[in-house]
């Protein structure tokens, strides 16, 4: 009966089912693959930033102001006579930052709430995804606009709005995936084994609801950032003059009329190839997921 | 209350790119008892050719206007520049030239709607005469009862010209008085020199006869008729209005008077993105843009088939500094930021060199202008040492500006970056109209910025309305016994030389007291169409379209 | 008849939820710094004349006086008056919900008709390259932001190429439509004004096209995940087993279990796609709906704000509704 | 009609080869029922997904199939279409999964009709109707507009069927047709499949893993095993006395009713990443030599067996199957060493010692477990009715006792386990386990001693892998019940360990997460689980109901030693009576959530009392033993799903002996000898049963 013991991997679990989706991971590794080293990349640049440039975030150069990509300045300077390369870079800190923030503190937000909500039930539910549905429900840019004006505008105040918009998505999302979870037997297991409610919902929930949530959170920063920009053409981003890529697209978008791309094309370019990032990432991740369940 | 206002973004055609966060600043030019004509030296460009013709002339404007009622709601740069050509203003400003300019002239109010407003020897009754034959749409003709109606009416909202008939002994009602169908009298409780121009922007009048039809008890003002229908009876009527598009202007053929519109129609689109209009001023879809950035018009100065009207000014952009809110309440404090502020900077990077340097709050054409005394220039030595005798190193502080103002914002930006060098820590704090609003009547923002022009070229006027104590500009907070006293005695003094001392004296105080940094006093430009003619430069931002043609 | 009892229920739940919104939104709009009335006054308004206007709007009353004004007014279906213009807000707003909404059901419908196309038939060439080149363009799209999309192709589309009109408006005026529901298309069609439905189908071109490219990608996603999933799936494989035609397989048991799990994300999609209209209106001067309500906001209009939020929160809660009830009709499993 | 040679089926995936088919040749003719057995992973579903063109992706094919002269693995994308369906149509596994969901079945069979059978959609649809009723689906015209999840499993197999049929192939394929169906119903629906072959002439492939129900109606089987084949002959003779060392395993692993010992095989089958070089049962075999492991055995006919029996092997074994010991497997002193031991590995059915031994007679002493009058109704949360998952169960286990409990899908089997776990309130009726009391109107227990005292009693559930909290390892889900006792960590790790040595299992495990492991392997971690905090009861609700008949026979193994302990009480809950008789006590036959039967477990399966309990023994397949004498069979008229409930006796509208009296009168348990029956008419049944045999 040795054998017994250690026989597992060659065992034959199950029948080999449809095979397909064994070529989708390959594509799936290289999306995850892509995304992650963008990302990583533009997190290098960002914490080597003053390595990479002359001038500094918010330094002006009295001498350029609107001057063409070359001589002092890689990329040109903005209107302010600041350096856009050197922006660009700096700006990777904030828009990162926030976006990478921002989704952090809805995952726990809205899982926690999803969580108590989708194993406990009842009234508790039904008070908690009503919240939950007035959050949805709310505008955007009026939410935005709101904790701006309250709190002023500032980096905190802009990642609680962008939390703020995303947490019920999260908190229905680990809801449901509680909901069924809860059902499952390994659930009934844990309450024969004597396990507390916390216990279940920490030990054995939480780790298993948050499978989606993993693959979900990465689109969502890029989602994340696109808001960020949005809030900054509405005038409600980041302060000034700080660097920040949606502020120096909307601020430089109108240049792009006049033949001044170098104002809003560069941090254009870098927003598009960061969300591009999380884009592929979260692509990938979705891939493979569904790849796993088919 | 004999203050009048300074004009906000009036006469700035950098309009922000986003209309609708830009009307709130602007909103402070509305209330002028006056203006000056000071644009004695503007620049002709591209000589205006063609005469009228039938071609609709097509404006864009950044945002739509709030409201068509003018007495109670509407406050926004878009309707008060639509009141002056829909409305029968009774009186209005005259034309003058400026070089090979045409500007309005301030000083030379004259009838339009009527025939004539004099006063008697008292100075206290004015008689109105109204021309007669002036139509409304409705086919009504303008009598006195409307100007009547319209006058009550006014009383009654309690907001703009309520307000501002104060300033020259109007309270009531009754001290508008019907003498016959054409001839109406104010009773005025005391004499005073700006009774012409407070009429100029008052005396609009509403179709009375149609307002009667939908008053009702609740509504004895037809506020909800008049919140939706635009009034008649101006030099053009609204022959079209798309909530929030487009409104279409005709010429209202029932006005009989002096200078009618000269095109027949008139199209005003509305166009929030300053890119927007740039590029449909360049294909020819639009002739006139209202709402175009700064950096803009110096492409467009090059563009084909565009010239730039433009001109110098009287705006002035300061930054004002609250004596009474740390840390601004220390004049060495106030000093320092004074020397740290890059003039010159500036104006080349915010204004493309396209605006004056000024030496004193007093703006370089009004008389009495005099920049002796004035020690400010951008030199930050200077500013520690203030700072040094402040007996600071570093203080801290939140930079007010008006969101979505680019121009302000830009200056802002340049302005934190001096002052970090010096110890003065700014914030920059872009607040959106309500909240700027709320907080200026409260006056306790520490420093912000402040742009506008004075309607009545006049120190006296400029102290009425932004230096003496409570003052409605006066968001410094500022107040000195001194200046409060020269102020008293101007009113009786009309020797211009002993007026020209006075005035000598009051910029002394203000350099050594420093309430404001004056930055600049950029210049006028407006981009339109090669073949549009007749632009009457508006001295209180208020375009008068009758003056205008396109030749096809 | 259970799909009514269903939506009747749905709606009754929808009560608190707007309930909750009303208060939240009025609660907020008063917390927030700012003076309504200030900004319709002037400077040379004294304390007293400010006063009166607070009035006016019924300012001065006590919070929950003006609560219960304010719930009484929108059970008889007045939303109050707009401070800025002194209009009442409903009628206001009905002129600028039209042009979003058209704007946005016209965008959100081509979006899921491209994903429903594209997602099929890439799902069918899984892995080869057309697949790939779809996927990751369709990611591009949705990493652009929308206004500067927008910018751009105002520039290229009618700038550079001069193929679609100015971005000054919805339709010519020179067609003479008559305005009937606000959303300029579907006015045309109504009055069959030739000219108009032209003019506003070409004006509707670039703010549509920029709102598509904007959510296009989840959406296509989403099709494609589910089509793959159907194509691997035991019950297409036993049709396929079975030699069915391609046709019915596309069609028959393909199609309609791809698109089951479709309508909550074009939901999703479509409250999204609300939220950033206004910033997609604003570039090419679309006057509708967002812009107003960001207008109000800026200006403390309390009314605006209220009803915006308001109506925002409605169509949301509605869409969603909308959705449940598609999946329900696609999906017999459902039960509702 | 259908002929494969050598056919051999390779699948490469990035870093995993699988040959799933190594030279299998196999041949059906047309009227003719082939059986093809074996194991999941033994290469099935492949040979039919090979026959109608559908490998999965990766796959590399050599060999022929040939249908109606032409190679299937050489077909074109038309002609294949042009194959499949008219061809070969396949009745798929899991038939409600395989229906499709958004499409009314009536229209999927339109579908099918349409497309082979050339008819216009008008005609189509009448003779969708006749094919729904030629399958035994009752009210077929109402049917056509259901979707598949308003069907039951039962009803889904025969829409399933009649989709396949609708193709009129020429050969029909049915993958383990009766998976999760009721034994009532398996019969039916195999029935079924000779009808085919009997009146259309269809060639018929019947893929199963249970040889034992499949047998009666095949002309042929062929045994896979690891994608090859081991054995192929005439059915009858192959169930008799199969000759293959594997058959013969797989047979001894079923569970008999008549009471055969079951014999575990160890291990479990090689998943091959290449074509076998050796023969691939032999690490398995008790009779395997050095040629075994060296060499591959050809398929030879048998030396003195009937026509068309053949078999690979060297080493074939002759004679009945319950020829004794001489099979066990090497090297597998568990199994073998505790054969003799009663309670042991061979449950044997010693009724009598069995009987004797019983340490805690019924009624005497403090009960484990009481279970008085409880009622379950799960309420909707919408609508005002309910499901009345258990009807007034009364039960009563001393310490050392061992309860079956059987009944059909639905009977309620399941919520009484949860019931006595307290992971459902009773409704109304009382529960005590371990004296403490659960009553109507509490939810789950909470507190930190109530914690405690649930773990008295532990479940062992029926999805072994489903039931461990798939993001921890194996270590931890173990160690579960002890970590709420609060027991130290020194401890835990030390009762974790003893725990795995019972359940033989190596240490290495603990490090493991739930996917990594194969359903045996995890359903020993539960039993582990379950024993590891020295409960007083356990729960075994299905425990192996999800695993392959060589696996179960190994976790049945296990399963009866832990009944076995003297101080411990268990609950074997199963569809299948057959694992039931194995160990229990007593027995307990559920239906519709109402006892019907109950009484010692030799008793009860040999004389039945109650039809439905006879109708339940009547219908399981046997191997080699005939039924007992009085045990006449009782067929029920309808399916299980048809039945509506009445106030009388829930068997009322399937029983063949139905009255009035049974409509109106609820029955209760009444002493019948050792056992208790709810039926009133049990004297008079042996009677009617005899009148019954002879109208058909």
């Amino acid at each position: 009966m040795a054998d017994l013991r250690t026989s597992g991997p060659t065992e034959a679990t199950d029948p080999p089912g449809p095979v397909a989706g064994a070529r989708d991971s390959r594509f799936a590794r290289v999306l995850i693959i892509t995304g992650a080293a963008i990302l990583a990349v533009i997190a290098v640049a960002a914490l080597c930033a003053p390595l990479l440039s002359s001038w500094g975030e918010t330094e002006i150069d009295p001498a350029a102001t609107l001057t063409a990509p070359g001589g002092g300045h890689l990329l040109g300077t903005d209107g302010n006579g600041m350096d856009i390369w050197s922006r660009v870079l700096y700006a990777a800190r904030l828009d990162l930052g926030i976006a990478v923030a921002a989704v952090a503190l809805a995952v726990t937000v809205g899982t926690l709430l999803g969580l108590v909500a989708g194993y406990r039930g009842g009234w508790l539910d039904d008070v908690l995804m009503r919240v939950v549905d007035i959050f949805q429900a709310f505008p955007t840019f009026i939410l935005a606009l709101a904790v701006a004006a309250l709190l002023g505008n500032g980096t905190v105040n802009l990642i609680i709005t962008i939390a703020a918009v995303n947490a019920p998505a999260y908190a229905r999302l680990v809801r449901a995936e509680v909901r069924t979870l809860r059902e499952l037997p390994f659930v009934d297991a844990a309450v024969t084994s004597g396990a507390s409610t916390t216990g279940i919902l920490w030990r054995h929930l939480l780790p298993n609801s948050l499978t989606p949530v993993r693959v979900i959170a990465p689109l969502n920063c890029g989602w994340a950032m696109l808001t960020l920009a949005g809030l900054s053409f509405l005038g409600l981003g980041v302060s000034i003059p700080a660097a920040e890529w949606g502020a120096m697209i909307s601020l430089g978008a109108a240049d792009v009329v006049g033949g001044r791309w170098w104002t809003s094309v560069p941090p254009g370019l870098a927003l598009l190839v960061c969300v591009l990032g999380f884009s592929l990432l979260g692509e990938g991740l979705q891939e493979r997921a569904d790849a796993k369940r088919r | 209350m004999a203050r009048s206002h300074r004009a906000g973004g009036a006469s700035s055609p950098a309009l922000s790119r986003r209309g609708v966060l830009q009307l709130g600043g602007s909103v402070a030019l509305l209330l002028a008892t006056g203006a000056c004509a000071a644009n004695s030296e503007s620049k002709p460009r591209d000589g205006a050719s063609g005469g009228p013709t039938a071609k609709a002339l097509r404006i864009a404007v950044s945002s739509y206007l709030s409201s068509w009622d003018q007495d109670f709601v509407g406050f926004d740069l878009t309707a008060l520049m639509l009141y002056k050509n829909v409305f029968p203003y009774l009186i209005d400003y005259g034309v003058t030239a400026a070089g090979d300019s045409q500007i309005l002239d301030t000083q030379n109010v004259t009838p339009t709607f009527a025939e004539s407003f004099e006063p008697d020897a008292t100075q206290r009754v004015w008689t109105l005469k109204l021309r007669r034959g002036v139509k409304f749409a409705s086919g009504n003709e303008l009598t006195a009862a409307d100007v009547k109606w319209s006058k009550d009416r006014a009383f009654a909202a309690q907001a703009n010209v309520a307000g501002i008939y104060r300033t020259i002994g109007l309270t009531g009602p009754d001290q508008v008085k019907v003498v016959d169908d054409h001839t109406v009298e104010f009773h005025q409780a005391f004499p005073s020199a700006l009774t012409r121009q407070i009429q100029a922007i008052s005396l609009y009048v509403f179709d009375s006869t149609e307002a009667k039809k939908h008053a009702t008890a609740s509504d004895p003002w037809a506020k909800e008729w008049f919140a939706k229908n635009p009034p008649t009876g101006g030099y053009y009527n609204v022959a079209k209005a798309t909530q929030g598009q487009e409104i279409e202007l005709s010429a209202n053929p029932g006005y009989p008077g002096p200078d009618p519109a000269k095109t027949p129609t008139i199209r005003i689109s509305v166009v929030p993105a300053a890119s927007n209009q740039r590029l449909q001023l360049q294909a020819g879809d639009i002739d006139i843009a209202l709402g175009i950035s700064q950096r803009d018009i110096q492409d467009l100065k090059k563009a084909p088939g565009i010239k730039v009207i433009s001109a110098a000014s009287n705006r002035q952009v300061t930054i004002q500094m609250s004596v009474t809110t740390a840390p601004f309440n220390d004049v060495n404090v106030r000093k320092a930021l004074a020397h740290a502020v890059p003039y010159e900077q500036i104006i080349n990077n915010v204004y493309g060199g396209d605006a004056r340097a000024a030496k004193s709050p007093v703006p370089l054409d009004m008389p009495g202008y005099d920049a002796a005394g004035y020690p400010f220039t951008h030199d930050l030595d200077q500013a520690k040492a203030a700072m040094a005798a402040a007996g600071r190193s570093t203080v801290d502080s939140e930079l007010v500006f008006e969101s979505d103002n680019e121009e302000q914002q830009k200056i802002a930006v340049q302005v934190q970056s001096e002052a970090a060098k010096v110890g003065i820590n700014l914030k920059l704090t872009p607040l959106d109209p309500a909240t700027l609003g709320e907080r200026r009547s409260k006056k306790n923002v520490p420093l912000q910025i402040t742009s506008g022009q004075l309607w009545v070229n006049d120190v006296e006027y400029m102290l009425a309305t932004s230096f003496v104590k409570g003052a409605n500009l006066n968001y410094s907070n500022y107040s000195n016994p001194e200046i409060e006293k020269i102020y008293e005695q101007s009113h009786t003094t009309v020797d211009q030389a002993a007026r020209g001392r006075l005035w000598k004296r009051v910029q002394e105080i203000l350099a050594a007291d420093v309430p404001w940094v004056v930055v600049c006093q950029p210049n006028f430009n407006l981009p339109v169409r090669d073949d549009v003619a007749g632009w009457v430069q508006p001295m209180d931002g208020l375009a008068r379209l009758r003056y205008l043609t396109a030749s096809a | 008849m259970r799909i009514l009892r269903f939506v009747a229920r749905r709606l009754l739940q929808l009560i608190p939820v707007l309930l909750g919104v009303i208060v939240l939104t009025f609660l907020l709009v008063r917390v927030l710094p700012g003076d309504p009335v200030r900004t319709i006054l002037g400077q040379n308004a004294t304390e007293a004349d400010a006063a009166a206007a607070r009035a006016r709007f019924g300012l001065d009353q006590p919070l929950w006086r003006q609560f219960l004004d304010y719930l009484t007014g929108l059970v008889t279906g007045d939303f109050g008056t707009s401070i800025q213009s002194g209009a009442p807000v409903g009628a206001e707003m009905a002129l600028r919900v039209g042009p979003t909404l058209e704007l946005v059901v016209i965008a959100v419908t081509i979006a899921l008709v491209v994903a429903t196309v594209l997602g099929v038939w890439s799902a069918r060439r899984a892995e080869r390259p057309a697949d790939h080149g779809i996927r990751v363009l369709a990611l591009v799209g949705n990493s652009v932001p929308e206004f500067w999309l927008g910018l751009v192709l105002v520039l290229v589309g009618y700038s550079v190429l001069g193929w679609f009109p100015a971005p000054n408006g919805r339709v010519d005026p020179d067609t003479g439509l008559t305005p009937l529901t606000g959303a300029d298309l579907v006015d045309a069609v109504l009055t069959g004004n030739g000219p108009a439905i032209a003019s506003a189908a070409a004006y509707l071109v670039l703010p549509v096209l920029t709102l598509v490219i904007g959510v296009v990608a989840p959406l296509l996603r989403s099709v494609r995940a589910s089509a793959l999933e159907v194509l691997h799936s035991e019950p297409y494989a036993a049709a396929a087993a079975h030699g069915l035609p391609r046709r019915t397989l596309l069609y028959g048991y393909l199609m309609r279990a791809t698109l089951v799990r479709l309508p909550s994300l074009a939901a999703l999609v479509f409250g999204t796609a609300i939220g950033s209209t206004v910033l997609v209106e604003y570039v090419f001067s679309w006057q509708g709906f967002g812009q107003w309500a960001l207008r109000g906001l800026l200006y403390r209009d309390y009314p605006v704000v209220q009803a915006s939020v308001l109506v925002i929160a409605l169509c949301y809660v509605l869409v969603f509704l909308i959705a449940d009830v598609v999946h329900a009709i696609l999906d017999p499993r459902v039960r509702i | 009609m259908l002929s494969i040679e050598n056919l051999s089926v390779a699948i490469r995936r990035p870093g995993r080869e699988v040959a799933a088919l190594s030279d299998v040749t196999l041949a059906v003719r047309p009227g003719e029922v082939v059986g093809l057995v074996g194991e999941s992973g033994g290469g099935k579903s492949m040979v039919a997904r090979a026959v109608v063109g559908l490998l999965p992706g990766g796959s590399h094919a050599t060999g022929r199939v040939v249908f109606d002269d032409a190679d299937v693995l050489r077909m074109d994308e038309s002609a294949l279409s042009a194959h499949r369906g008219r061809g070969v149509a396949i009745c798929f596994q899991n038939p409600r999964g395989a229906l499709s969901p958004t499409r009314t079945v009536g229209r999927q069979l339109v579908d099918r009709l349409v497309t082979h059978q050339d008819m216009s959609a008008e005609r189509a649809r009448e003779a969708a109707r006749e094919l729904f009723e030629s399958v035994g689906i009752r009210s077929p015209q109402r049917r056509l507009d259901a979707y598949p999840h308003e069907l039951s499993g039962g009803m889904a197999q025969r829409v399933m069927i009649s989709l396949a049929t609708g193709c009129a192939p020429g050969l029909l394929i049915a993958d383990e047709p009766t998976t999760g169906l009721d034994v009532t119903l398996t019969r039916e629906i195999l029935r079924q499949f000779r009808h085919a072959a009997d009146t259309d002439g269809r060639a018929v492939l019947l893929i199963s893993h249970d040889l034992a129900s499949i047998a009666q109606v095949c002309d042929r089987v062929v045994v896979l095993y690891a994608g090859t084949v081991v054995e192929s002959g005439p059915a009858a003779q192959v169930l008799r006395q199969p000759a293959h060392p594997y058959t013969r395993a797989l047979l001894r692993s079923v569970p008999d009713l008549g009471g055969r010992p079951v014999v575990a095989t160890p291990g479990a089958m090689p998943l091959l990443t290449r074509a076998p070089l050796a023969c691939p049962f032999a690490a398995r075999c008790a009779h395997a030599d050095d040629t075994c492991a060296t060499r591959r055995p050809p398929t030879e006919p048998l030396a003195g067996g009937p026509d068309g029996w053949s078999l690979a092997c060297f080493h074939p074994r002759t004679g009945p199957l319950d020829a004794g010991p001489g099979d066990a497997p090497p090297g597998s002193g568990g199994p073998v060493g505790s054969v003799g031991t009663v309670g042991s590995a061979v449950v044997a059915a010693a009724a009598p010692v069995s009987e004797a031994a019983d340490p805690a007679p019924r009624g005497a002493g403090p009960a484990v477990l009481e279970i008085d009058d409880a009622h379950v109704v799960y309420r909707s949360r919408f609508s005002s009715g309910g499901h009345h998952a258990l009807r007034g169960v009364s039960l009563r286990l001393a310490p050392g006792e061992t309860l079956g409990v059987v009944g059909e899908s639905g009977c309620g089997k399941s919520t009484l386990a949860k019931l006595i776990m307290g992971l459902v309130p009773p409704t109304s009726g009382t529960v005590t386990v371990a004296g403490h009391r659960a009553a109507p109107g509490r939810g789950r227990p909470s507190g930190r001693a109530a914690r405690r005292l649930r773990t008295r009693a532990q479940l062992v559930f029926q999805d072994p892998i489903g039931s461990l909290s798939p993001r921890r390892t194996v270590g931890d889900s173990i160690a579960e019940p002890l970590r709420a006792a609060g027991l130290p960590a020194a401890e835990r790790d030390a009762r974790v360990a003893a725990v795995l040595d019972r359940m033989e299992l190596d240490r290495a495990i603990l490090r493991r997460y739930p996917h990594e492991l194969s359903g045996g392997q995890a359903q020993r971690i539960g039993i582990a689980r379950a024993l590891v905090g020295e409960p007083d009861l356990i729960v075994f609700d299905e425990p192996t109901s999800a695993l392959d008949v060589t696996v179960q026979a190994q976790i049945l193994d296990l399963i009866a030693d832990v009944a076995a302990d003297a101080e411990r009480a268990a609950v074997f809950i199963s569809h299948d009576l057959a694992t039931v008789r194995g160990f229990a006590d007593r027995v307990v036959v559920l239906y519709l959530g109402r006892v019907v039967e109950e009484g010692p477990v030799d008793v009860v399966f040999d004389h039945p009392l109650h039809p439905y309990t006879r109708a339940l023994l009547a219908s399981a397949p046997r191997l080699g033993g005939t039924p007992p004498a009085d045990a006449a069979p009782v067929e029920l008229v309808k399916d299980l799903e048809e039945a509506d409930a009445a106030t009388g006796c829930p068997l009322a509208a399937r029983c063949p002996f139905v009255t009035d009296t049974c409509r109106t009168q609820p029955q209760q348990l009444q002493s019948h000898g050792a056992s208790q029956a709810a039926c009133w008419r049990i004297p008079e049944l042996p009677a009617l049963i005899g009148k019954q045999a002879t109208t058909p």
